[in-house]
């Protein structure tokens, strides 16, 4: 039912190929520009074109790095302080110049508290960046004052985040000076130094008894402590980017100098995230505060960026056009006159807009649609390794599912080659959890072996899976995997029931450990392999799977001390081999990015985060 | 009449603050909050936007401010979905859409489902009747997800006519197929009730007086049988107005037109309660104001009912 | 306009003491079009409630990827769907599952639908004004946002309630389950989708109410329940019969929509209404899914709807009397 | 004066699942120029169908015109199309029906209504039109017919609601008006001011009237000639004087005797047993053997129809032995 329609009035595309402007298919109308609080991929899609960070993306070789605002960049020995030459002449779109001071208020503002940036962890790597952030207020007035008395390590001990109290919530909401002795101790306790009121503080320097120590502290430091809290928050809370003495420095106006608190062999490849791109600071500050959230700077006709393109049409819901900027320093190579985003959400209509002429290339493109793609217009489409996982949840603290040897039988169960033909079509079957980055290569573990399985799920008790619960198997949306995944593991004798959900119960229900397994997926955020590995330990947000290992834990810190690439990735693989062998998600297929693309849009090669330079894309029809 | 108009407007104030108070707290009872995300949200970032949304405060104070709030026409800021845009701005910039498309729908339903109604209970029980009752089913069997991609296929990718993605207003085409998509299902039940109540109507005594003093066919059936015929019509029109107007998902996803409705979805999924309830009390105002003429129009027509409530 | 009915066959044999029912049946008997529609009905309703007892008939679940999106062949009359399953028995034992879906809720609906609208429309002044506001509130609430939250909620007391039936009865949990889950989907939907019929009615009554006949049944003294259900609901059949007719379509359809949020069905059953959305969004790719489930949802609802109006027709105290 | 309307041998044939109902089957009647020619018999005799088949407001199907012809001024009637029998309607022929509360559209106003057949049937609109409705008003009866035109029929009693009927049927001066059953939905006063409404009317217009019912005293009071239909067959014609005088069949003097109005206080009351036959089901013979108690059922035909014969100038009556025969004393006149 496909086909060209080659009818003779001239398609959007036709038109579009004379004014050199690419139609590019974004699935989302943008939450809004301000690069350092949106975290959705259409964003950044656009962002890549108003902004540039430090170092750019080669156009063909994710590993390769390309200079952007600065031209070179060299490192210390052990890899824990970096140096960044900025370009003399660059400048923002509307012609003011961009220095170094501009990057130092760009990281001050996503790390600021205030702000509450929802990415600002990706900066933690910069020293004390995380302590700024998360506004650990006796930490940086007491622990980074040399002049304080006590040092840190013996302080550190005393409560200063706060220790989990039973009705801490109805405490919280409560009036503080009506709750009685105990509660007051029971809420300060549960609050820590860190997050308690001036009345809080001030009942405590009054009645010590309040709020218990450690023995470490000594007597006289522990009224010092108060009153500095106290003070500054008398003081109206001012920002402590200066006390907390963060990483950043300026020796000029084109040098930026970062100081690390571990050695990041991988910077490079982390500064290319937008996370770290430059922002505007006269543009910020004339719409507000610096930690205003989403005020209109990045709105139409205010928006300044220092990309090859800048913003000169946004129509809610129907496009946003950028168009070339004058400003930008190679100007010259850039091939487009402009870029029209528009985002349709829906697959199948995004597909046929495609088809009728109205877009050069598509976000993504329907896999039911394949067989017909290959059939009939196979020029267009395009299957590109992609840097995300496909894997199943598990909680670990479910009955059943705590015992290794019954994850692994449910790994082992499971066909991926089969999967990867009839239902994630154009995908890989995943070997383990990290798809194939660069050099690194990990433990290539995964198969299916349903004899080995049943034989493991008994050696675990469960003989043919009798005397294990029903597990429910929770999905946010009705996908053929669930419904094969069931079927898989009926073969072992497992009953799995599918719990469908709306998006905001399914994500709640993992983040909560309340779920039995779930089918997710994750995307990488930069090139390497610890965007896949580090959520894995303790308390990171994303794990949710209930599981933890010191071992592993211990190894990835190992890996963290390492400057050298290829014993770094020796450490990790070993990790991950830990991680396959426990098995607390199993892992099912490597992305494919499966798109629809028209010949004529030159400069534009597989990347495996698909973030192309917008600047090296021409249209030659 | 207008003691009766008066009388409605507060029953209307009523509705809407009752449906409010609904809404918040149904909002809040979800299991999941506005502020998290896929990508995990590291907890202090969570605690500062609660603070700065308000949802730090006990829930009733929550509450009355909102109520006090939205009393002062500020339906406040998206929480999320298009977080520091003011729900008023977003409404004021999708609503215009769903109430042009909507209206379009509601004409074309009425234009094809009351006429094809008529004609089936004169030819009641003729192949006439029955090819319409058959069509009007499939245009509720085959329901807009269906509907709206075959329509999109065949006008759309096929003959080119219309552009598949992209709500422009100025190309007149980009508004049929979604309205003709939204239209189909109430053109449908139009149609049946029309016949339905048509029928009741021919019935008549006075329809076989009309007749004795000779009257034409078609002026016994516009003149006499119409007016009572279009009870159940007019009575099902209040309702589906108000749910056209306000803009449908799916048709939005087809066809890309930048609605309320797949505002409001997003909104639910992600529990940003100040862009739930801002069309929530649009929706509700619509029914009210909707419903309102349909029982007016429908008093209207009827002489008795008029006199009834004349005071 | 010849064939509007003055004067009905005219003096119809007047058999001693042959109640209103007794003549419409012998009426609806006669009308061929609600006999075809019986007949076709019949055959989906037993397809759908006595084949799958049949050992012949693919086990709807058993998927062969392999063979997905196979065109009809001996071993699956129908093709199989997008993970090899059999489309012809998912079909039937989604049919189960739809037409009891539709009949019940429908059921539910019209009873309150059709009181409310009734009481509204005939008592007027503020009880009509306190149910019809209610109705205003009801129409407007996000019923996502109810659905969400009773989905939740229902899980736990429908897992209590198979338990409980499978320690009662003993059939096993997986043959049970399906059914018991739709407990909280009668609720729902039957909560949710009496709104417009009771507007309906209540506008029919009205009118009918408005015209004479009413005040003799008055004056001889009837109870104003009688009249109500006795003599104005019945001369509303009309309206309500055609849009009982139409609500179970778009009940069906509707449990789809409630399915996908978790509640009602889940994998591996199926109802036609997940069928025909499964089957839209792949319409491209295997048209089959999408068709053949419509064609038994269109035939069924086809002869629902030529039954409804023969029953009307029966019914119509009009045609009756002369 | 010469015959306005003359129906000869009609049949009209009901085609129904439950068979053929003979409704009407062969009934032959004159109606004289402005003459009331009154139709008598009980309910199922075909008398309404007779009377709405002049005016095609019959349903074909399940209705179908078997035989017979009504010719009205030299016109057959049965033979028009829709659009040449619609010229009839409400013009030459206007017609009256049973229950008022319910034959006038409760939606549009009586002046509407009433300045309708002017409209279709002579063109006039406007002031004028509303003069003759309002004319016809005080002609049946109305007070301040001025205001009250414009108002609604549920503004109306009953018997008012029978008044604008009324002038409705005779605003365009019609040759001939039927009257089915004007007034048996109405109580005993309302009904005879509307009776004399239609007498003083008939008598100044000269309009020749169809009166059908089932009530012999109305019949009596109002009619100049009388038709007595049986299963649908003419039984017995005669002038009104003369039938009351000599009624000759059976089942005219049941009809007779069983009127509360002829009866002797004291005695109880006679009515005819059983029930109208079943017309899908006739007997081959005289179909009122089976309820014939004033003649002698022994000597009905069995086999073949009685026919109808001319006893005496004017009085026609079905030839059928054993309903005309005497079983019981002379009836008292």
């Amino acid at each position: 039912m496909f086909f060209l329609a080659g009818c003779d009035r001239p398609t959007d595309v036709e038109r579009a190929n004379k004014d050199k402007v690419l139609l590019v298919g974004n699935s989302a109308e943008p939450k809004a520009l301000d690069l350092q609080l949106v975290t959705g991929v259409p964003e950044s899609k656009i962002i890549s074109a108003l902004f540039e960070g430090l170092i750019g993306n080669h156009p063909s070789d994710d590993q390769k790095m390309e200079p952007g605002v600065a031209t070179r960049w060299e490192h210390n020995e052990d890899m824990t302080e970096w140096v960044f030459h900025l370009r003399p002449e660059a400048k923002w779109s509307d012609g003011a110049p961009l220095t170094a001071a501009d990057f130092i208020f760009s990281y001050h503002r996503m790390l600021s508290p205030g702000l509450a940036a929802a990415y600002a962890p990706m900066l933690h790597s910069i020293r004390n960046a995380e302590i700024y952030n998360r506004d650990l207020r006796g930490q940086i007035l007491c622990g980074l004052d040399e002049s304080f008395p006590l040092p840190w390590e013996v302080l550190s001990k005393a409560n200063f985040e706060g220790v989990k109290v039973a009705d801490a919530e109805k405490l919280s909401k409560a009036d503080f000076k009506t709750l009685a002795q105990d509660e007051k101790r029971r809420l300060l306790a549960s609050k820590g130094l860190d997050r308690m009121n001036q009345a809080q503080l001030e009942a405590i320097i009054a009645e010590p008894g309040l709020f218990d120590w450690p023995g470490e502290v000594p007597i006289e430091v522990r009224p010092l402590v108060l009153q500095r809290l106290r003070d500054y928050l008398v003081a109206g809370e001012p920002d402590l980017f200066e006390q907390a003495k963060i990483g950043l420095a300026a020796p000029d106006a084109h040098t930026l100098k970062v100081t690390l608190r571990e050695p990041v062999p991988y910077l490079p490849s982390m500064v290319r995230h937008s996370t770290w791109y430059p922002v505007p600071k006269h543009v910020i500050l004339k719409f507000g505060k610096m930690t205003d959230r989403f005020t209109d700077w990045s709105l139409r006709g205010n928006l300044v960026g220092n990309g090859p393109f800048q913003l000169s049409e946004w129509r809610f819901n129907h496009y946003i056009e950028v168009k070339r900027n004058p400003h930008y320093w190679d100007a010259a190579k850039v091939g487009l006159h402009g870029i029209r985003f528009y985002p349709i959400e829906n697959p199948y209509t995004e597909a046929r807009a495609f088809l009728a002429g109205q877009l050069h290339t598509t976000y993504t493109f329907p896999a039911e649609l394949l067989a017909r793609a290959r059939k009939s217009f196979p020029q267009y489409l395009k299957q590109e390794p992609y840097v995300g996982t496909i894997f199943v949840r598990l909680n670990v603290t479910r009955k059943g599912l705590e015992d290794p040897r019954v994850r692994r039988a449910l790994s082992l169960a499971i066909n991926r080659a089969e999967y990867c033909q009839y239902i994630y079509e154009g995908y890989t079957p995943a070997k383990s959890l990290t798809p194939k980055l660069g050099e690194y290569r990990g433990p290539e573990v995964l198969d299916f072996d349903l004899a080995q399985a049943k034989s493991l799920l008994a050696e675990a008790g469960y003989p043919d899976g009798k005397g294990l619960p029903s597990l429910a198997l929770l999905t946010s949306r009705p996908h053929p995997a669930a419904d094969a995944l069931q079927q898989s593991f009926r073969a072992l004798g497992i009953r799995v029931t599918i719990e469908q959900k709306d998006w905001g119960s399914y994500i709640a229900a993992q983040q909560s450990l309340n779920f039995d397994m779930a089918l997710a997926g994750w995307i990488g955020d930069y090139l390497d392999p610890t965007t896949f590995l580090d959520m894995w330990t303790k308390g990171n947000g994303n794990n949710n799977t209930g599981w933890d290992s010191p071992r592993y834990s211990g190894l990835l810190r190992e890996a963290a001390q390492q400057p050298d690439t290829a014993s770094r990735y020796a450490t990790l693989a070993k990790a991950e081999s830990i991680l396959m062998d426990e098995m607390p998600i199993l892992p099912i297929a490597w992305y494919t990015r499966l798109y629809l693309h028209r010949p004529e849009v030159k400069g534009w090669h597989p990347l495996v985060l698909d973030n192309h330079p917008w600047k090296t894309v021409f249209l030659d029809p | 009449m207008l003691r009766n108009i008066i009388h409605r407007l507060l029953q209307g104030l009523l509705v809407l603050y009752v449906l409010g108070t609904l809404t918040f707290f149904l909002v809040h009872a979800l299991p999941y909050g506005p502020f998290q995300d896929e990508k995990a949200v590291p907890p202090h970032v969570m605690e500062r936007l609660e603070k700065l949304h308000g949802y730090d405060k006990p829930l009733y104070t929550q509450y009355f401010l909102r109520l006090k709030n939205i009393a002062q026409g500020n339906l406040g800021m998206s929480i999320k979905v298009m977080e520091g845009r003011k729900v008023s701005d977003i409404l004021g910039q999708a609503f215009p859409v769903s109430l042009t498309l909507g209206i379009i729908a509601i004409c074309i339903a009425m234009l094809i489902g009351i006429p094809a109604g008529i004609f089936a209970a004169i030819r009641k029980n003729s192949i006439v009747d029955y090819a319409i009752m058959t069509v009007a089913l499939l245009g509720i069997c085959l329901p807009n997800f269906v509907i709206g991609p075959m329509l999109a296929e065949f006008f759309g990718a096929k003959l080119g006519l219309v552009p598949v993605a992209g709500w422009n207003p100025a190309n007149p085409f980009s508004l049929l197929l979604p309205a003709l998509t939204l239209g189909l299902v109430s053109a449908a039940y139009l149609s049946r009730l029309t016949r339905a109540g048509m029928l009741e109507i021919l019935n008549q005594d006075f329809i076989r007086t009309a007749r004795a003093k000779g009257q034409k066919g078609w002026i016994i059936v516009t003149r006499h049988a119409l007016r009572g015929g279009l009870i159940p019509s007019i009575a099902y029109l209040g309702p589906a107005f108000a749910a056209t107007v306000s803009g449908s998902v799916v048709v939005e996803a087809i066809f890309q037109v930048p609605g309320i409705g797949r505002l409001f979805i997003k909104a639910i999924e992600t529990g940003d309660e100040t862009l739930i309830m801002g069309p929530v009390l649009l929706y509700g105002t619509l029914i009210v104001i909707a419903n309102f003429l349909a029982d007016l129009l429908q008093i209207w027509l009827n002489p008795r009912l008029r006199a009834a409530n004349a005071d | 306009m010849e064939n509007s009915t003055t004067i009905q066959a005219a003096n119809e044999p007047a058999e001693a003491g042959r109640s209103l029912w007794g003549d419409a049946w012998i009426r609806l008997r006669h009308n061929r079009a609600a006999m075809g529609g019986c007949a076709i009905l019949a055959i989906i309703v037993l397809l759908c409630f006595i084949i799958p007892f049949f050992p012949f008939l693919p086990d709807p679940a058993a998927q062969s990827l392999p063979n997905k999106n196979a065109g009809p062949s001996m071993s699956h009359w129908m093709g199989t769907d997008h993970l090899g399953r059999d489309l012809f028995s998912r079909i039937l034992h989604g049919g189960r599952i739809s037409i009891l879906v539709g009949l019940i809720t429908t059921l539910v609906s019209l009873t309150i639908g059709v009181s409310v609208g009734a009481i509204a429309g005939y008592a007027g002044g503020r009880v009509d004004a306190l149910l019809m506001r209610t109705v205003d509130v009801l129409y407007s609430l996000p019923f996502l946002v109810i659905v969400i939250l009773f989905s939740a909620l229902a899980k736990g007391y429908t897992n209590d309630f198979t338990e409980w039936v499978v320690s009662l009865t003993g059939i096993n949990q997986d043959a049970i389950a399906p059914f018991t889950s739709l407990i909280p989907l009668f609720i729902a939907i039957g909560a949710l989708s009496w709104l417009n019929i009771s507007r309906i009615v209540r506008a029919s009554v009205q009118d009918i109410a408005s015209r004479e006949f009413v005040e003799a049944a008055r004056s001889l003294g009837l109870s104003h329940g009688r009249i109500l259900f006795r003599h104005i609901v019945p001369n509303a059949i009309g309206p309500i019969v055609v849009y009982a007719t139409l609500t179970i379509p778009s009940v069906m359809l509707f449990e789809a929509t409630l399915s996908f949020l978790g509640m009602g069905v889940q994998p591996p059953y199926s109802s036609w209404g997940i069928l025909i959305k499964d089957g839209a969004d792949r319409m491209l790719s295997n048209s089959a899914l999408l068709v053949f489930p419509s064609i038994f949802f269109i035939l069924t609802l086809l002869s629902l709807n030529f039954l409804g109006d023969g029953l009307r027709d029966a019914l119509d105290p009009k045609s009756a009397k002369s | 004066m010469s015959t306005l309307l003359d129906i000869q041998d009609l049949k009209i044939h009901f085609h129904t699942r439950d068979g053929v109902v003979k409704a009407v089957d062969g009934v032959s009647l004159k109606v004289e120029q402005g003459e009331i020619a009154g139709i008598v018999g009980e309910s199922g005799s075909g008398k309404s169908v007779t009377a709405y088949s002049l005016l095609g407001l019959i349903p074909m199907p399940p209705g179908k015109i078997e035989g017979g012809r009504a010719l009205f001024q030299g016109t057959d009637l049965l033979r028009l199309s829709e659009r040449e029998i619609n010229q009839f309607r409400g013009r030459k022929i206007s017609m009256i029906f049973q229950d008022p509360m319910t034959s006038l559209n409760p939606y549009l106003r009586v002046s509407t209504q009433l300045t309708e057949p002017l409209a279709i049937h002579e063109r006039l609109h406007g002031k004028p039109a509303l003069h003759r409705a309002i004319e016809a008003l005080e002609q049946v009866g109305i007070e301040n017919a001025e205001k009250r035109i414009h108002s609604y029929p549920h503004e109306f009693s009953g018997g008012m609601r029978q008044r604008v009927m009324i002038a409705m049927a005779l605003i365009t001066k019609p040759d001939l008006l039927i009257a089915d059953e004007p007034t048996t939905a109405l109580d005993v006063t309302v009904q005879k001011q509307v009776l004399d409404v239609i007498r003083n009317l008939q008598k100044e217009t000269g309009t020749a009237v169809i009166f059908i019912t089932h009530d012999l005293a109305v019949v009596h009071e109002m009619c100049d000639s009388v038709n007595v239909l049986y299963a649908g067959r003419l039984i017995e014609s005669a002038p009104t004087a003369e039938l009351f005088h000599k009624p000759l069949h059976a089942y005219t003097r049941g009809l007779y005797k069983s009127n509360p109005g002829t009866h002797r206080k004291g005695e109880d009351l006679y009515s005819i047993p059983g029930l109208p036959p079943d017309l899908s089901r006739l007997p081959a013979g005289c179909s009122f053997r089976a309820r014939n108690t004033l003649g002698d059922a022994s000597l009905c035909l069995t086999d073949r129809q009685p026919e109808l014969i001319e006893i005496q100038a004017g009085h026609f009556v079905q030839n059928c032995p054993g309903c005309l025969a005497r079983h019981e004393a002379a009836v008292v006149s």
